[in-house]
């Protein structure tokens, strides 16, 4: 069976999503079982796939058993494995925690939600398993249109940021479709490898140039990198907790993935930083994102808004240290995807347990969390210390191999960048984190100095409790194992053109 | 024949051209209504037309049959938008 | 905004127009696009899957995949729309109206009592006045059913003309579309109820994706409907061209239930009640 | 020789995060104060435990896991960490009953989190003196940073708003802004981050680099408070006194200190920095901020500010001390992590006791105090005693080997700013204990009725001005220690 | 100059989808009505697809269904007598998504609208910046 | 003109109604019509299939039995009868008559079209008339018939089968409603 | 021969009608008489291009020939079926929404 | 492929574009799509792509009009641009 592990990685929760709409209408209770049942199975199945490639190397499944260039494949290496582990653990986690939420605001939506849920993550599976490049705009969009319902569903302003994710996530993937169809037009083909294969003669082409910028564009737009981002704090803001807690850890990192895939598997290494020579450029733009995201999260008095920001930011990260182009750099980048997944995730499900029992997640509604809700505030420090590249979590230890990227490849902006945005989150995360410790300042009648155990504690649910606080310990986890990940996993995905 | 065929498409064209001008100037939405389902009766036969230039009509027959039954759905619709009252009174057009 | 829209425009049309100089010509048969992948699809489709439309062998075969997500993406669509608007909660009427179908005069019923004169003459109304064209209606009802089956038509004959699927999945749904605009929401809803078009959807995509893991359980790849030969007749070729098939009634399916549930939604925001 | 490889350091390490669960858990007070008795007890006995080990000259290895190449989570117990250490878990003992008598004395709120961030905070703190390299260190330095915090602004008032701001942004700030990329650059550098005796940066890279690394590290560890980054330390003083106790005068900025030392004399390494001159621009800037924090110490009319200020002049004593690169420097500096904090603690307990009895922080309102809390004020002047570095109190060990170690390097001028130092330290210690027991009784603020602070409070710091002059005549485990950590 | 024009006669197409695209474009980002900018979504995508379909193009080449299908064992079929499948393979799924999309937008906007009751985004972001 | 539209206020109240069952419930066709339609169906699908092979034979069957199962109220809402078969044949020798009208004021229309003094040439109005005809289907022919012959389009048919036309000018006016309603009437067996 | 000069008749003939369709389209002075030209001439002017097309096409006769000749005719009834429906519909709708009525000696529009 | 009127329809294609965003009534640029999809159509018929043609057939005329009517319905006619 396990030659078939990469089809079933997305046709387990492709069909389960089927039997969850129908539940839907026929049996209610079914359907959050069944969405645990389908993720839970393609989480073991990722699972396996990574000890598999880690065991014996790429794998590839061809679909329909058509050879390659004619039809689609699934090629799985140590790149997508990794990924593939982070999404489906990210996406089975949330799960667990979305059912609180569900049940409390929208318990006659669940089937069409539990359904949607699943196929997002569906989507985002198949675009990182897949090798065919124009099967990966496909599932972008299954994980698209999924995403805009979704967040949609959220109240007040939701609507809007939805629409007009929808607009921008259109021209995103227009804009990558059409970089598909620049290289198809020159070299026939739409399979990843075979593209890299026929592209070497073609180097000097405009259609392939401009293919690749079109294609960073529109992948730019979906990963809201910064002067691009226009759309991701609001469509993030005003989702529902359990959405928000699910885009905002995925779609930008597997779309991280998606440019890294593009970059080194189609267009290669050779040509993105050698021919092109872009690379001090999209640094450079890395580093504007990367300090614009931190102080435009300055401005913001909601966490949720705050975190989005951070989000902004991170994605500079990441797409920075990819193209400083350099080992190290590079390293950086794909186990920024990995802890960055983590720690939005444990973040956004702290910020939407304190939105399950505040109704918001606004300044007002901080003061004398700490006392109120110490499970939560604990989680979120966890995660905030990660963001802010605190040792032992496993943000600091992405931020040391972007760091030294930096300063092997000599560019002290994005050192400098990295840094500021650091520091900024150390005063991001103290302000909220004095808001909810001191407590008696703001609030005339609330309690005062008490006496131990005074206060009554509004802690959130256990069943939301659990998951938060296995993914703050998997952060801590994941930063203690870190050289493992990297020299199992990613010193193999490392193209091998770089130095 | 050809030549002959194609002359006529390219005269229906041109004739869809100026129906299209109703349609866009037209100057109430009744008016461009008109107009589109002109260009649908025109499409449908230049289906047919493009067929013949092909030497495969059988095959491009579906889709004018298609065009044939569906065309007046989308017009339907739109007069539907009047008949349920909210006429041009109900909201000022432009 | 606008000189901002202009001055992106612009750019990106001239990056366009850039590299639009190196394209190869246009309608060149030997451009690198009809060299090297797609021979095949042309050469081989009767040979390996004895189906003499390209498109449809491409689509439903070689490249299959993509087309189940396309499904998936429509069935998504039709979720999405359906979790968006779709309202549950209600409040019972203060009063109702209803149409006398012969005369077309309506009545108002107030305080939640039912109208107590036989209901084959009276159809029930909402707030929203309702046209009753009979003309309209009459040809309509001719039309639908050469509508519908024409749409089982298109998508029988994929194999060896236009069409297939989703093309008459979508004339089937607009055949139900039809019946909605010329009569109204309710006459369709009666015909193809809610829930139907909410299972049919998830119903025909799981025929596609359930041909698919047939033939993983049958020890092949997913999607490799050669699985299908020992269960039809008619050697792995013909499997093939079987298996296309099927796929394409679960296009079908899928996207009749979902055009029409779209639509309802859309028309009605959601409260199924009366219409566009 | 052969190292020894042993979890006992991880033990010691985790063995008062271990009881945080179980302080968290339970509501009664005296559970919790015994538990952290316990913790205390074990951790110190844990350490005592490696001594011997380590007097043989011989290293406690303990690996957890490699998580980046070539830099692991280690600890390793040498001579300088388990001096650090042994001072870091036997005064935490002593803190413990002063807490209890402290806090209990002012009914202070929320004591759970208190004990619970104090045990972090000297999970911190042990687990910084064994780092076995950089990372580890930076770990435990950061660790210890955000484990403080909740202990700064104990109060929830708006001062301690402001000063835990003033705190984080300081010490947090510059080792993100300075030593992160420091560590980055020197594992850039080296391709490591372990320490080892001879330093493990390349002699190859070029001066000018090397010398803005040092520069950074010596910056970037804001806990030594090296001006001009000490303001926080002042600031800090807001804490409950147990906290400035241990943590100001003991644990936080000697672990500040003691990553500076690990720095210069394992990352560096003494040749290194001999080669390029760099010692002497180490102990300058170490001077100059001996002599102006001394000088600022003379204006100070609080005490606990004044201590501060103290604090921040003899915490450069230890810099100094390493930074003239002798011997002798270096056994005078490392002894001197122990001499004062001996020494430091004790005037923390007695501004403490003082506060807890009177309800009064200033020197001017202590006039006569003496007469009233004799034992406080006797152990007040032995204190004194140890910090300005007069026999018959410890301090005077370790300041004798310092003017040995400028004498060894040659560096007349250091030596003159470390005997005007301590003049400068008498003229601000002396005054108090002057007007403490010397006075009219006219002049004496006090009644009568004033007694001495509970006994919790008293019997601490009674033990550690006894310490501070046992400590005099026989220095043994920390001289030893000091003379063995010194090549 | 001959060159160029046969640049412009010859490219027609794509030059008329970067037009369209344009349009489409233009409509998404600068025009303040939701469902304008639903619409240019649309002429967006099918910009898109026209490129598509134009790539495929074969002069003096028939549509991609194989002639006289029983036959075909007999002789063989030459891949330049048919137009290239490919591009319209990938191009009805781009429509379905089209579609699909355009079902969710035009459901987003009806939300929009019945929060706001209006459709026009200045007159939204007044509304949201004055409550 | 207005006043013949059953138009009601709008009803601005934001009451909703009950989630009830449609009262209209889908008739049972009767078996005579399912058989026709099915009938009718094969024939279509015989004319759009044109292969005859056993394997699109049963598909058609199929389909012609799902879309007579679904569809055949709505093709023959009453039971077929001789009645039935009598209009189609009405309507069949109907049909060459109403080409040649359509022929003939199409061609009027032409040259109304072509005109270059049009404006003059025309003059719109609207006439009213009440129809005789009593069958629902035979007004529907009607009205269609009125808006395919060109020069007249039936703007509404109310319920006292009152038809409200438009006429482009005096000729095609004056025709209305005269020949083409008694040979509608013929054609429906109502004469 | 004949046959072709039939279909050329038929078809020139279908498109004048459309021209004068068109023309009318725009020529004429309110909606209401645009409604003419654009729904009849243009249902006649489609009638007479298929049957040409449709005599054209089924030369050869062959079964399948006449089979899309039927179908052709089919298109025919369809058009003849769909296009007064829609005419009604239009006029209808612009009944609705208020349009007057041009009348002789009116401003022209 | 049929080039002449590959042109003339391409023109059209684009005149029908800027019109559906340029109507100032959204029913109007409703109606105005449903004409660009016809053209679309054309197109695709011209250039061969007979399966994608009958596609847009089916989903211009029968259901992506209808869905934009729909929703123009069910909020407003009014436009400022």
């Amino acid at each position: 069976m396990s030659e078939h592990y990469p089809a079933l990685l997305v046709i387990l929760p492709l069909l389960a999503s089927f039997f969850i709409s129908a539940a839907g209408w026929l049996r209610p209770a079914c359907c959050f079982p069944l969405a645990v049942a389908a993720l839970g199975a393609s989480l073991l199945v990722s699972l396996g796939l990574l000890s598999i490639v880690i065991g014996g190397g790429p794998v590839s499944y061809r679909l329909g058993g058509w050879a390659p260039p004619w039809g689609i494949c699934y090629q799985v290496d140590h790149l997508n494995a990794l990924v593939l582990a982070v999404v489906s653990v990210v996406g089975f986690i949330n799960l667990t925690a979305a059912r609180t939420h569900v049940k409390k605001d929208f318990p006659e939506r669940a089937g069409p939600f539990y359904t949607l849920y699943v196929l997002f993550v569906t989507g985002l599976l198949g675009m990182v398993v897949t090798g065919d490049a124009f099967n990966l705009y496909v599932l972008l969009e299954i994980a698209a249109i999924t995403g805009y319902a979704l967040i949609a569903m959220g109240k007040g302003r939701a609507p809007l940021s939805s629409l007009n994710y929808i607009f921008m996530g259109t021209i995103g993937a227009c804009f990558y479709l059409l970089g598909v169809g620049y290289l198809y037009i020159v070299t026939g083909s739409l399979n990843m490898e075979d593209i890299a294969r026929l592209l070497p003669p073609l180097h000097g082409s405009k259609v392939v140039t401009v293919a690749f910028v079109i294609m960073m564009v529109g992948i730019w737009l979906k990963m809201g990198f910064f002067p691009l981002h226009a759309w991701l704090p609001n469509a993030y803001t005003y989702a529902p907790s359990p959405v928000s807690s699910l885009v905002a850890p995925l779609m930008t990192k597997v779309m991280v993935y998606v440019m890294i895939r593009m970059v080194v598997t189609v267009f290669t290494v050779d040509y993105a930083f050698g021919v092109l020579g872009l690379n001090e450029a999209v640094v450079w733009l890395a580093v504007i994102a990367i300090v614009a995201g931190s102080v435009l999260a300055l401005a913001e008095k909601d966490v949720k808004r705050m975190l989005t920001f951070i989000v902004v930011a991170e994605v500079g990260y990441m797409v920075g240290g990819f193209w400083l182009g350099n080992r190290p750099g590079f390293t950086g980048a794909v186990l920024h995807i990995v802890n960055d997944a983590l720690m939005t995730l444990c973040l956004f499900l702290a910020v939407g347990n304190i939105v399950y029992a505040k109704g918001n997640s606004r300044w007002e509604s901080l003061p004398g969390l700490f006392r109120t809700m110490p499970w939560t505030m604990g989680a979120l420090v966890v995660g905030a210390l990660s963001i802010i590249g605190v040792p032992p979590t496993c943000g600091f230890f992405s931020k040391w191999y972007l760091l030294l990227g930096a300063i092997q490849g000599g560019h002290y902006g994005f050192l400098a960048a990295l840094l500021f945005s650091s520091l900024v989150s150390v005063v991001l995360f103290f302000r909220i984190f004095e808001m909810g410790y001191f407590e008696p300042l703001g609030a005339p009648h609330g309690p005062t100095h008490g006496q131990d155990g005074t206060t009554t504690v509004r802690e959130a649910p256990l069943g939301m409790l659990a998951p938060l606080w296995i993914t703050a310990l998997g952060l801590i986890l994941v930063g203690l194992y870190t050289g493992q990940i990297v020299g199992r996993v990613i010193r193999h995905a490392v193209p091998a053109m770089m130095f | 024949m050809n030549d002959f065929f194609l002359g006529c498409s390219l005269f229906l064209g041109g004739l869809m051209m100026l129906s299209l001008y109703r349609g866009i100037f037209g100057p109430t939405v009744p008016d461009r209504m008109i107009g589109v389902n002109a260009i649908g009766t025109k499409t449908t036969v230049l289906l047919i037309l493009i067929g013949l230039l092909y030497h495969r009509l059988d095959m491009f027959v579906d889709i004018a049959l298609a065009y044939a039954l569906l065309n007046f759905i989308a017009v339907l619709a739109a007069a539907r938008y009047f008949q349920k009252r909210k006429g041009l009174h109900y909201e000022k057009p432009y | 905004m606008k000189t901002l829209g202009l001055i992106i425009v612009v750019l990106v049309g001239a990056v366009l127009v850039y590299a639009t100089v190196d394209f190869p010509p246009f309608g060149d048969p030997a451009s690198p696009a009809s060299l090297h992948v797609s021979p095949r699809y042309i050469e081989k489709t009767v040979e390996e899957t004895a189906v003499p439309n390209a498109v449809t062998s491409v689509l439903a075969d070689y490249r299959g995949f993509d087309t189940m997500f396309e499904t998936t993406v429509i069935f998504s669509a039709g979720v999405a729309c359906f979790l968006l608007l779709r309202v549950s909660r209600r409040r019972p009427p203060a009063s109702r109206q209803y149409r006398h179908r012969l005369t077309g005069l309506t009545f108002r019923v107030k305080d939640g009592r039912e109208i107590s004169l036989p209901l084959r003459d009276f159809e029930p109304l909402d707030s929203i006045w309702t046209p009753h064209d009979f003309i309209i209606e009459k040809v309509c009802r001719y039309l639908i059913p050469f509508i519908q089956l024409f749409g089982l038509y298109v998508i029988a004959h994929g194999h060896e003309s236009p069409g297939g699927g989703f093309q008459g999945g979508v004339i089937l749904g607009a055949s139900i579309i039809l019946l909605s605009v010329s009569h109204n929401l309710r006459t369709a809803l009666q015909r193809m109820g809610e829930k139907a078009s909410a299972l049919f959807s998830p119903f025909g995509v799981l025929i596609y994706a359930g041909t698919g893991a047939l033939c993983l359980v049958l020890g092949y790849n997913f999607l490799d409907y050669q699985a299908l030969a020992a269960l039809l007749p008619g050697g792995p070729i013909m499997a093939r061209s079987h298996g296309i098939f099927l796929v394409e009634v679960g296009v079908g399916m899928a996207v009749m239930g979902t055009m029409v549930w779209i639509f309802k939604n859309l028309a009605s925001l959601g409260r199924y009640d009366e219409g566009l | 020789m052969e190292p020894l490889y042993s979890i006992r350091p991880l033990i010691a390490v985790l063995v008062s995060l271990g009881v945080v669960p179980i302080l968290i858990s339970s509501r009664n007070a005296n559970v919790r104060e015994a538990w952290t008795f316990v913790a205390a007890g074990l951790k110190f006995l844990i350490v005592l435990s490696m001594l011997p080990t380590v007097l043989e000259g011989r290293t406690v290895v303990c690996t957890l896991a490699e998580v980046l190449p070539g830099v692991a989570f280690r600890l390793r117990v040498d001579a300088l960490g388990m001096l650090f250490a042994l001072v870091a878990s036997s005064l935490w003992i002593i803190t413990s009953a002063y807490s209890i008598g402290y806090m209990r004395g002012l009914k202070e709120h929320s004591q759970t989190r208190y004990f619970c961030f104090f045990a972090v905070a000297l999970s911190a703190t042990i687990g910084a003196a064994f780092s076995a390299n950089l990372f580890t260190l930076y770990l435990f330095y950061e660790m210890l940073s955000f484990a403080t915090y909740p202990l700064v602004t104990h109060h929830q008032d708006a001062e301690a708003r402001r000063s835990g701001r003033k705190y984080l942004l300081y010490i947090v700030g510059a080792s993100i802004g300075l030593v992160l990329p420091a560590m980055v650059l020197s594992y850039h550098l080296s391709g490591t981050l372990e320490f080892s005796g001879q330093g493990f940066l390349p002699r190859s890279g070029s001066p000018f680099l090397l010398g803005i690394l040092l520069f950074i590290f010596l910056f970037g560890f804001t806990k030594a408070a090296i001006m001009p980054l000490h303001a926080w330390l002042p600031a800090a003083m807001v804490a409950p006194t147990p906290v400035s106790a241990l943590l100001h005068a003991v644990a936080v900025v000697k672990v500040g200190v003691f990553c500076i030392l690990r720095v210069l004399t394992e990352v560096f390494g003494l040749d290194l920095l001999a080669s390029l001159h760099l010692g002497t621009a180490v102990a300058y800037v170490a001077a100059f901020t001996i002599i102006v924090a001394s000088l600022i110490a003379l204006t100070q009319n609080e005490l606990k500010r004044l201590l501060a200020f103290s604090t921040i002049g003899q915490l450069s004593y230890i810099v100094l001390g390493v930074a003239l690169l002798s011997p002798k420097g270096l056994t005078g500096g490392m002894v001197h992590i122990a001499m004062h904090a001996f020494g430091k603690i004790t005037l923390f307990f007695c501004a403490g006791a003082i506060f807890v009895a009177t309800g009064k922080k200033h020197i001017s309102g202590m006039v006569g105090i003496g007469k009233q809390m004799p034992v406080t004020m006797a152990a007040f002047f032995v204190g004194a005693l140890s910090v300005i570095g007069l026999p018959p109190a410890g301090g005077f060990l370790s300041k004798w080997y310092l003017v040995l170690g400028t004498l060894q390097a040659h560096q007349w001028p250091l030596l003159v700013i470390l005997l005007v130092s301590s003049l400068l330290n008498a003229a601000y210690f002396f005054p108090i204990v002057y007007r403490a027991f010397f006075c009219q009784e006219a002049q004496s603020l006090f009644q009568n009725t004033t007694r001495e602070a509970p006994l919790w409070c008293l019997v601490p710091l009674v033990i550690t001005a006894v310490c501070s002059i046992v400590l005099f005549f026989s220095p043994f485990p920390f001289l030893r220690l000091a003379e063995l950590a010194a090549p | 100059m001959e060159e160029f024009l046969r640049l412009i006669i010859g490219k027609y197409n794509y030059w008329i989808y970067i037009t369209l695209m344009m349009i489409g474009l233009y409509a998404m980002i600068a025009k303040n009505n939701l469902v304008k900018k639903i619409v240019g979504m649309n002429i967006f995508q099918t910009a898109i697809i026209l490129f598509y379909i134009s790539t495929g193009v074969k002069k003096g080449a028939t549509i991609p269904i194989i002639e006289h299908s029983h036959d075909a064992a007999h002789q063989a079929v030459r891949a330049a007598d048919y137009i290239n499948p490919l591009p319209h393979v990938l191009m009805l799924t781009a429509i379905v998504v089209s579609v699909a999309t355009l079902g969710v937008a035009l459901a987003v906007a009806i939300k929009v609208y019945h929060r706001y009751l209006t459709l026009e985004e200045d007159e939204i972001l007044k509304q949201i910046r004055e409550p | 003109m207005r006043r013949h539209l059953p138009i009601m206020a709008p009803d601005d109240s934001s009451e909703e109604p009950k989630p009830e069952k449609p009262p209209l419930q889908k008739k049972k066709g009767s078996a005579s019509a399912y058989g026709a339609t099915f009938i009718i169906m094969l024939g279509l699908w015989c004319v759009l299939s044109g292969k005859f092979d056993p394997f699109h034979l049963v598909l058609g069957v199929l389909s012609c039995a799902l879309v007579s199962y679904f569809s055949a109220d709505l093709l023959f809402a009453a039971p077929v009868t001789g009645r039935t078969f009598r209009i189609g044949f009405g309507f069949v020798r109907y049909l060459p008559w109403l080409l040649y009208e359509i022929l003939l004021s199409a061609l009027h229309l032409l040259y109304l079209s072509f005109h270059p003094r049009m404006p003059e040439l025309i003059d719109p109005q609207v006439l009213q008339f009440r129809t005789r005809l009593k069958d629902e289907l035979a007004q529907v022919t009607f009205a269609n018939s009125i808006t395919l012959t060109p020069g007249t389009i039936t703007i509404y048919v109310d319920f006292h089968r009152d038809f409200s036309v438009h006429a482009i000018d005096r000729v095609t006016r004056d025709a209305l409603p005269g020949e083409m309603e008694r040979r509608v009437a013929r054609a429906f067996g109502e004469e | 021969m004949v046959i072709a000069l039939i279909v050329i008749v038929c078809v020139v003939a279908g498109l004048v009608f459309f021209a004068g369709g068109t023309l009318g389209l725009l020529r004429f002075p309110d909606f209401y008489s645009r409604l003419h030209p654009a729904g009849k001439l243009d249902t006649m002017g489609a009638l007479l291009v298929i049957l040409g097309l449709a005599i054209h096409q089924l030369f050869p006769v062959t079964l399948g020939s006449a089979l899309t000749g039927l179908k052709l005719i089919l298109i025919v009834v369809f058009v003849f079926l769909a296009s007064p429906t829609a005419t009604h519909a239009i006029v209808d709708a612009g009944f609705r929404a208020g349009l007057e009525p041009w009348k002789k000696g009116d401003p022209w529009r | 492929m049929i080039w002449q009127l590959d042109l003339l329809i391409l023109t059209l294609v684009v005149f029908c574009g800027i019109g559906a965003i340029m109507i100032r009534d959204l029913l109007g640029a409703a109606i105005l799509f449903g004409a660009y999809s016809f053209m679309m159509c054309l197109l695709w018929t011209i250039m061969g792509a007979v399966d994608v043609a009958f596609t847009e057939a089916s989903v211009g005329a029968g259901v992506s009009t209808v869905f934009f009517v729909a929703a123009v319905y069910h909020t407003t006619r009014r436009t400022k641009d």
